[in-house]
């Protein structure tokens, strides 16, 4: 619809809607009584409160990086890729076998015994995490090409209940003995783990002692977590912003018709697409397993949902939005962990995701939808 | 043609100053309309000049900034699109919007939903009531549908009819909605030549058998010039011209905005 | 060995379509003798299977059970076909309804047994009330235009919790009335007769089955003024809650008997085939009589194309709602049989993973087919706790663990060869739409030669 | 045409009859078989439980086999997916009952599954023996009334928990508990009500109770209220996977509060780093020189072998498993024929040494065995002392 | 022959699309297909383009058999297509459209000189250069649809509908362009509904109706057809 530039501020009569208060008082007062409860809280306790939220800071960003591939896939092929979160399980396990049985992180030094043991174990663990991405990646594509483009045309459910037919594969399939197996693994962590505490200053928490009262801490993984993630979503930007590649990737999910007649190759964007939301899932995977140090065939379903949520909250479709949906699902969790109760964590994350998107149907950035008629 | 008087006649449809705005963008400006019982009136102008707007307020699918639609009197902004519908008002669609996977007869009969004459009850019991409305309801259509002619596809599914008996699909649906009102979005769209004259036939033989009012969105000249009694003429929201189709035909300001120098002397 | 089994229970699958087909096709006779004979026909034959004559029964309580949840994942099926096959809405929340509709209806049945009879009082006068007072609100806010949904949903979600309030205080008073004559489990009372106790169950069933209509209009009516995808999450978001809130009902909810996690135990094993088949023939004959009237037209108008059935004079949030409340109260209906079926509620049976069963049955039969709906449920039933259990039992003690590998495969399989589901939009018999042949009629005027 | 449709639904009739006759005849055991059925959640939340359930249970039943089979008959065991579910259970359950004809069924995980699973087999006389199944109602029904063919092989809840209050009371002096549960697992909210009710009553003070869930990994949020609560003792009564976690992420923290736990903690995958300076309650310790005991880890981790070829150590649920299972055995080779009703006779009577320890069967069909208390110290699983009940 | 079209027939579903068309435009030439809406213009050209398949029939471009061939490997042989609507991508900047339109090509100096000779004839696009292309007006839109489709540096541009919703001054300018880039050397299919400006400028013209073409020749001679004259440019 084409119209026209108004110069000047046009005056705008709003139309009176009966009883529009009862609405917003409503959900006015559900805000003030949350604000209410996190306010007391943290004037209580200013040093629990900031150890909550650096804890959903850590969630927060594990989220963003699965829910980055969520967002990407809908945004190209509007399909809620459910088998997403088991991808992630499998950047997971690939780092257990690459780590535990072939000692890849132990490279650099093997190889090159002058080399520093710090410098070589962050080699290492890169080059884990760099293995993992790719495994999911091949793994994406394939999923991809054998469950997802034959129903390219077919009604979207179909490739819905693939989504789910894949996820329960990969998830069972795993489980067996000769597989993955189905056991909880302890997950050997390619480096230690060191925490520090903030009092007067940052100091190192000793192994065996523990950090003194009101004093928050933090650790070595918590910073990779945050370093890593926020990584991902710049290079991300740089890709979908800079390269020819984010671009047509943006084209087709804009318009895969029109990007068809620019001479795109749409099916190899969307394969691209999957490697590189699968890409990310697997070092998240692997971050996840170094974090939690547990694997387990089942470990992406729960994650993966939150992500997805954390997506559909930020705005399907929208990066951006992916990243604050997932931190603010991350602060909903914890803050839901530390002040109401763990097990009402899923109801308040979805109570928030519900509200929030009656108040905004898109999303926080999603794009208002097109006009009808 | 001869030009009816309609001077005399109650006023159906009166719009005042209709705007609507998208973000910052004004779609429709100060929109006047006015509309006698029984006129054929054409609404033109160029793509995006926002009729389709007009229409969609009119119907109730968007909600104007501001300005009043009377229907019959009565204020119908702010009302559901179905509630200005069982009002009087039916329209049919640019791109058209039959229910694509239902036959043709269910697509008439859903139109009749909003007076079928029994209730959710008596659909559930299977009451006689039901089986007898049902069954009128039923012949109703079909013969509603033998006056365009489209009663032996009754049983085709909307979607697989060429274009020419969709569109006629569709407003033999608008008109099942018992409307006194009829919006007219580009019927002729897509129509060969000698389709729209078929098409200029039946807009006459169903004003007349049906009493309407119409009102017509309409690019193709031949068939606004032919069968409208007045013209509005829009561009960039605002109205720029109201005649006759003689006098829009000269209207400079028209020529220049919209039918461009070529079609005066193609004309 | 293997290969006998397989065609056993192959062979199963197919006379159970071809009872199906033959129950459709008997019930779509004309004659109202034909449908009553047929129906009780049909019920007559499964029940004589079941019966043991001699120490032999055709059906053994293998197949009895898996009928029973064939029959109770039919209604919750259906419900969502209804829902999303016709309507056009895709929902996820159908399994959080089945769980508010198992547990509701257990609740009544235990409390009663247990000489309690607050249960049946304040659920019934729940519902009444409830309904009272949504019809009145619904009528005052007629007189505004334009009202906002948000604001509807909040005098809705006041009026339902007063009535709620309401109904407990008096069940509450009520209860000593009723309570003497209930007598304990131990010793019932003259109200605990095994005869009473299933006029109880029926109408705990009914209850059921309105309160979880009634949770799905508070729920629906914000709710489903969001577009598709985020409709679908927020019904996911909805059976997580409900599911949530099971774990809690002992701590978080004021029900002991519930017992959260560790499972509702000691409920009456009240279904019998009668009620698994009454309630099952009751939902499939309601459905069927809604899709083909005027309204049902109507809900698949809106499905088609909103904007045109806008046009059409339907009001589209309100056939959305309707088709929403029905659908749940269907699933309603499917909770409280099959709590009744299985004697034992747990949280983990109403797990969102298993949410996804119903649509991939609803997907699987044929979006928009209730046949197709009807046959794939107790063919999903009977091929994956039926058939793969008993096939992969006979290969030895590792192959179980492969069931669940095989079944995505199967999954992924016929997804890919039939993306529009088995039957399409195909329907058996009595499920058909009334025909109608128009008789041939004398062809009023053509359109263009009475002008010009 | 009308006439050919009705012949239709004849001969659709017809083939149910006929469809049901091969599958749906059962018949009776073998005389020279045992049938004996595991139900064991393969799939499901927890496959790995099902997994090493199954496998204790079939060690046990390859062993008696191999000793010529119970009353000279060979053990055929049927292994069903129950999924940790009550729908699939309860399925399991009538497959193998009418379907195959099984009278003993061992069997399943988890209570919520062994409930249902529960009442099918004693309205048929078939003898249930679950062998982790905590919550009580498995064994008595709602009304208080044991259920006569129900068995189990472990401990019910109250008893670790109070085992484990005064354990800590007692041993550790501790006056403060913080209580860490997962409300959805009985297994767990059991064990901790009852901790909480024996702590409280011997005059500990509970300072925090905090819920999760199992699909949890992260759980900074509760241990900061931990350390904000500064108790003497963390009670953690789960399976050794959020035992992992739990207590990988409070070392990291630097918490050092010990924890307690109970029989979940008990698996060849509990992280000794991370649990160093917990304890648990537990069957048996794994020092214990008892033949039984070192036969079965000897014997189990030469059967059977991780994805590294190693031999697998048996966990809590492995050993449990085989316990109910030899017990069944046992109790048929007393009794002397397979009548059900016999046979839960001599189990009622059974005098039992098996891994888990000496095993009687109290009124409500637990078994009556002493609890060991086991301190994870310097990278193992060290003996503390001994509760009798 | 640079495009050669023989026999072609296309189905949408059960819908008969195409019903055996054939035509041909030379080097060099401007071809118009004119025809109302739903005649079967659009979905010529998109089966030329390799969005839609044909079941029988033909199309050769300088000899070689294109039937069928995927939309990206047509366009990497030199047929650019600017669809109808414009279907700019809206949340890409102008830029960014116009690199998507050179997204066969990978030299990034050919690619940057393109764009230079694009600014040329479009001097509006240069001034917007950054900004979104949905927040471009109608005719902006038109422009960066073209300057779009001239990046790809094609021999054949496939134009479909250029003047919709445009205003007649906008228009001319339009059809001006497009003589323009004509005269350089790329041979034009245009397909418009606005049948009086085609014929203007194009050298020959087929008429399209449902699916069928029912008339062709040079443009002048078409324009005075009297069946055109009534049906399409009548008043």
């Amino acid at each position: 619809m084409q119209t026209v530039q108004v110069p000047s501020t046009p005056v705008v009569y709003h139309r009176q809607q009966p009883l529009l208060w009862v609405g917003r008082g409503f959900f006015a007062i559900l805000g003030l009584l949350v604000l209410y409860i996190l306010g007391t809280n943290l004037i209580k306790n200013p040093t629990l409160f900031a150890q909550i939220f650096i804890s959903g800071l850590q969630l927060g960003f594990v989220y963003a990086m699965i829910a980055l591939g969520y967002t990407m896939v809908y945004g190209i092929v509007k399909l809620i890729n459910f088998a997403h979160g088991d991808v992630f399980m499998v950047g997971a396990f690939t780092s257990f076998y690459a780590v535990s049985k072939y000692r890849l992180h132990q490279w650099p030094n093997t190889v090159f015994p002058n080399l520093d043991p710090g410098i070589g174990v962050i080699i290492g663990a890169i080059t884990v995490i760099l293995l993992s991405m790719l495994v999911c990646m091949i793994l994406a594509i394939t999923i991809e090409r054998v469950a997802y483009k034959p129903l390219r045309d077919a009604p979207r459910i179909s490739a819905l209940i693939t989504a789910i037919g894949v996820s329960f594969f990969l998830e069972f399939y795993g489980a067996l003995n000769f597989v993955f197996s189905p056991r909880f693994i302890p997950y050997e962590r390619p480096f230690e783990v060191v925490a520090w505490y903030i009092k007067d200053g940052i100091h190192r928490v000793l192994p065996g002692q523990q950090a003194p009262e009101n004093s928050i801490t933090f650790s070595n993984i918590f910073l990779i977590i945050i370093g890593v993630s926020i990584l991902i979503q710049l290079l991300l930007q740089y890709l979908v912003r800079r390269t020819k590649i984010g671009i047509a990737m943006r084209a087709c999910s804009y318009d895969r018709q029109a990007a068809r007649l620019m001479g795109i190759d749409v099916d190899r964007v969307i394969s691209f697409t999957f490697a590189v939301g699968a890409a990310f899932a697997g070092a998240g995977g692997v971050l996840y397993a170094i974090a939690y140090s547990l694997i387990w065939t089942q470990l992406g379903i729960l994650p993966g949902l939150k992500a997805f949520v954390a997506a559909v909250l930020g705005g399907i479709g929208s990066i951006p939005g992916a990243f604050v949906g997932a931190l603010i699902m991350g602060q909903a969790e914890a803050m839901t962990m530390g002040y109401i109760s763990t097990p009402m964590r899923d109801a308040v994350a979805f109570t928030i995701l519900i509200i929030v998107l009656l108040l905004r149907p898109t999303g926080i950035f999603g794009e208002p939808e097109k006009e009808k008629a | 043609m001869e030009m009816k008087s309609n001077g005399n006649k109650p006023t159906v449809l009166e719009i005042r100053g209709l705007t609507k705005f998208f973000g910052g963008l004004a779609a429709v400006r100060n929109f006047d309309l006015t509309l006698k019982q029984g006129e054929l009136v054409g609404l033109i102008g160029p793509n995006g000049a926002g009729k389709t707007t007009v229409f969609n307020m009119i119907t109730g699918l968007y909600v104007p900034t501001s300005g009043e639609i009377y229907f019959n009197g009565t204020n119908v902004v702010g009302l559901e699109p179905h509630e200005i519908t069982r009002m009087g008002i039916a329209r049919t669609f640019q791109n058209i919007r039959l229910f694509p996977n239902l036959t043709v007869l269910d697509n008439v009969r859903i139109a009749y939903h909003p007076h079928c004459g029994y209730t959710l009850t008596d659909g559930l019991l299977r009451t006689p009531r039901f089986s007898a409305k049902e069954k009128e309801l039923t012949e109703q259509a079909l013969n509603f549908l033998s006056i365009f002619q489209l009663d032996r596809i009754y049983n085709e599914v909307a979607k697989n009819l060429p274009y020419g008996e969709q569109r006629r699909v569709e407003i033999a649906r608008a008109l099942a909605c018992n409307p006194q009102l009829l919006l007219l979005d580009e019927p002729a769209a897509g129509m060969n030549p000698r389709e729209i004259i078929e098409l200029m036939d039946l807009i006459h033989f169903i004003r007349e058998r049906f009493d309407l009012t119409i009102l017509l969105i309409e690019h193709q000249m031949r068939v606004v010039m032919g069968i409208c009694e007045w013209i509005t003429v829009m561009d960039f929201g605002q109205v720029i011209a109201r005649g006759t189709p003689k006098e829009i035909q000269e209207n400079p300001l028209v020529i220049e905005a919209y039918l461009g120098k070529g079609v005066t002397h193609v004309a | 060995m293997e290969l006998g089994f397989l065609l056993g229970s192959l062979l199963k699958i197919i006379a159970i379509i071809a009872y199906i087909y033959g129950l459709m096709w008997v019930l779509g006779r004309p004659s109202i003798w034909a449908k009553i004979a047929g129906l009780v026909g049909a019920f007559a034959v499964v029940q004589l299977a079941l019966t043991d004559i001699n120490g032999f029964r055709l059906l053994n309580n293998f197949d009895n059970g898996l009928l029973f949840q064939a029959c109770a994942m039919t209604m919750v099926a259906l419900g969502l076909n209804l829902i999303y096959g016709f309507n056009g809405q895709f929902s996820l929340g159908q399994w959080g309804f089945y769980g508010i509709g198992a547990y509701a209806a257990a609740d009544i049945t235990y409390r009663w047994i247990n000489g309690d009879a607050r249960g049946l009082l304040v659920l019934g006068l729940g519902t009444l009330l409830g309904t009272l007072v949504l019809i009145g609100i619904n009528t005052w806010l007629q007189r505004f235009r334009g009202i906002p949904v948000l604001s509807s949903f909040t005098l809705y979600l006041i009026g339902a919790l007063i009535a709620g309030t309401v109904a407990v205080y008096l069940g509450n008073q009520l209860n000593p009335l009723i309570t003497p004559l209930l007598g304990t489990a131990g010793e019932p009372g003259p109200l605990n007769t095994p005869a009473v106790q299933q006029i109880i169950y029926f109408l705990s069933v009914i209850l059921a089955g309105i309160f979880a209509a009634q949770i799905s209009f508070l729920f629906g009516l914000p709710v489903l003024t969001l577009g598709s995808d985020y409709f679908g999450i927020a019904t996911l978001g909805f059976t997580i809650v409900v599911n949530t809130l099971m774990v809690n009902s002992d701590t978080i909810l004021p029900f002991p008997e519930m017992k959260g996690g560790r499972g509702m135990i000691g409920i009456p094993k009240l279904t019998t085939w009668f009620s698994a088949f009454f309630f099952m023939m009751l939902v499939i004959i309601i459905m069927r009589n809604l899709i083909h009237s005027s309204t049902g037209r109507s809900l698949v108008a809106v499905r088609e194309d909103e904007v045109a059935a806008k046009a059409m004079g339907i009001d589209v949030a309100g056939a959305k709602l309707f088709a929403f409340v029905v659908g749940s109260f269907f699933a309603g209906l499917g909770g409280a049989v099959y709590a009744h079926y299985i004697g034992f509620l747990s949280p983990g049976t109403f797990d969102f993973l298993a949410g996804f069963n119903p649509l991939i049955i609803v997907v699987f039969g044929g979006l928009g087919s209730m046949t197709g709906t009807i046959t794939a449920t107790f063919g999903w039933i009977f091929f994956l706790e039926g058939m793969l259990r008993v096939l992969l039992s006979q290969m030895g003690t590792e192959a179980p663990t492969w069931r669940f590998v095989l079944y995505p495969i199967t999954l992924l399989l016929l997804m890919l060869i039939r993306p529009q589901g088995l039957l399409g939009s195909v329907e058996w018999g009595f499920l058909k739409g009334p025909q109608f042949t128009p008789a041939p009629r004398s062809r009023p005027e053509p359109a263009h030669e009475s002008v010009a | 045409m009308r006439s050919v449709k009705f012949l239709y639904v004849v001969l659709a009739m017809a083939m149910i009859l006929a469809a049901c006759a091969p599958t749906g005849g059962g018949g009776a055991a073998q005389p020279k078989e045992l049938k004996v059925a595991i139900l064991a959640p393969l799939s499901g939340p927890v496959p790995t439980f099902g997994v090493s359930t199954r496998d204790g249970a079939l060690m046990a039943i390859d062993e008696w086999n191999a000793k010529g089979g119970v009353l000279g008959m060979k053990i055929v065991p049927i292994v069903e997916d129950s999924q940790c579910t009550p729908d699939p259970a309860v399925n399991a359950a009538n497959k193998v009952i009418d379907q195959d004809g099984v009278k003993f069924i061992i069997g399943e995980v988890c209570s919520k599954a062994s409930i249902p699973v529960s009442e099918i087999a004693n309205a048929k006389g078939v003898i249930q023996i679950s062998p982790t199944s905590t919550n009580v109602n498995v064994t008595v029904d709602s009304q208080g009334k044991v259920k006569p063919y129900i068995f189990r092989a472990c401990f019910i809840d109250p008893f670790q928990g109070q085992v484990g209050a005064k354990f800590a009371w007692e041993k550790l002096g501790a006056k403060k508990a913080f209580i860490m549960l997962d409300q959805a697992n009985d297994y767990v909210k059991g064990l901790a009500e009852e901790f909480e009710k024996a702590f409280t009553a011997l005059g500990g003070e509970v300072v925090g109770k905090a819920t999760y869930t199992a699909k949890d990994t992260d759980f900074s949020a509760i241990l900061a209220q931990v350390a904000e609560a500064k108790p003497d003792v963390v009670y953690l009564p789960d399976y050794y996977n959020v035992v992992n976690l739990v207590t990988k992420q409070a070392k990291e923290k630097g918490i050092n509060v010990p924890f307690v736990g109970g029989d979940g903690w008990d698996s060849a995958d509990l992280d000794l780093a991370a649990a160093d300076g917990g304890y648990f309650t537990n069957h048996y310790s794994p020092d214990d020189p008892r033949p039984e005991v070192q036969n079965f880890r000897k014997a189990y981790g030469e059967k059977y072998k991780d994805e590294n070829g190693n031999p697998k150590v048996p966990d809590a649920l492995a050993a449990l498993a085989y316990d109910a299972t030899n017990l069944l055995f046992e109790a048929i080779t007393q009794a002397g024929t397979t009548d059900t009703a016999k046979v839960k006779d001599a189990l009622e009577k059974i005098k039992f040494s098996g891994v888990s320890g000496q095993i009687t069967f109290d009124a409500n069909h637990n078994p009556i065995k002493s609890a060991v208390i086991l301190a994870v110290k310097d990278g193992a699983v060290k003996f503390e002392t001994v509760v009798n009940p | 022959m640079l495009l050669e079209v023989h026999n072609l027939n296309v189905y949408y579903g059960a819908i008969h699309a195409l019903q055996g068309i054939s035509f041909h435009v030379e080097e060099g030439e401007i071809v118009t297909l004119i025809g109302a809406n739903g005649a079967g213009k659009s979905t010529t050209l998109r089966t030329i383009s390799g969005l839609l398949r044909t079941r029988t029939g033909y199309i050769r471009y300088k000899g070689r058999d294109i039937t069928n061939t995927p939309a990206q490997e047509i366009v990497k042989m030199g047929i650019s297509h600017v669809p109808e609507g414009r279907k700019i991508f809206a949340p890409l900047t102008v830029r960014e459209n116009l690199l998507m339109g050179a997204y066969t090509r990978n030299d990034p100096n050919e690619i940057q000189r393109t764009m230079e000779r694009v600014f040329i004839s479009f001097p509006r696009l240069k001034e917007r250069i950054n900004q979104l292309g949905g927040t471009l007006s109608g005719g902006e839109q038109q422009m960066l649809a073209m300057g779009r489709g001239l990046m790809s540096r094609p021999t054949l541009l496939l134009l479909d509908e250029p003047s919709m919703g445009l205003s007649p001054i906008l228009v001319e300018e339009i059809f001006r362009i497009i003589q323009e880039i004509n005269q350089q050397g790329t041979s034009i299919l245009l397909v418009e509904q606005n049948a009086h400006m085609a014929l203007s400028i194009a050298h020959r013209a087929y008429v399209l109706e449902t699916g069928r073409i029912v008339l062709s020749g040079t443009a002048k001679e078409v324009a005075e057809n009297p069946m055109v004259k009534a049906a399409y440019l009548g008043v």
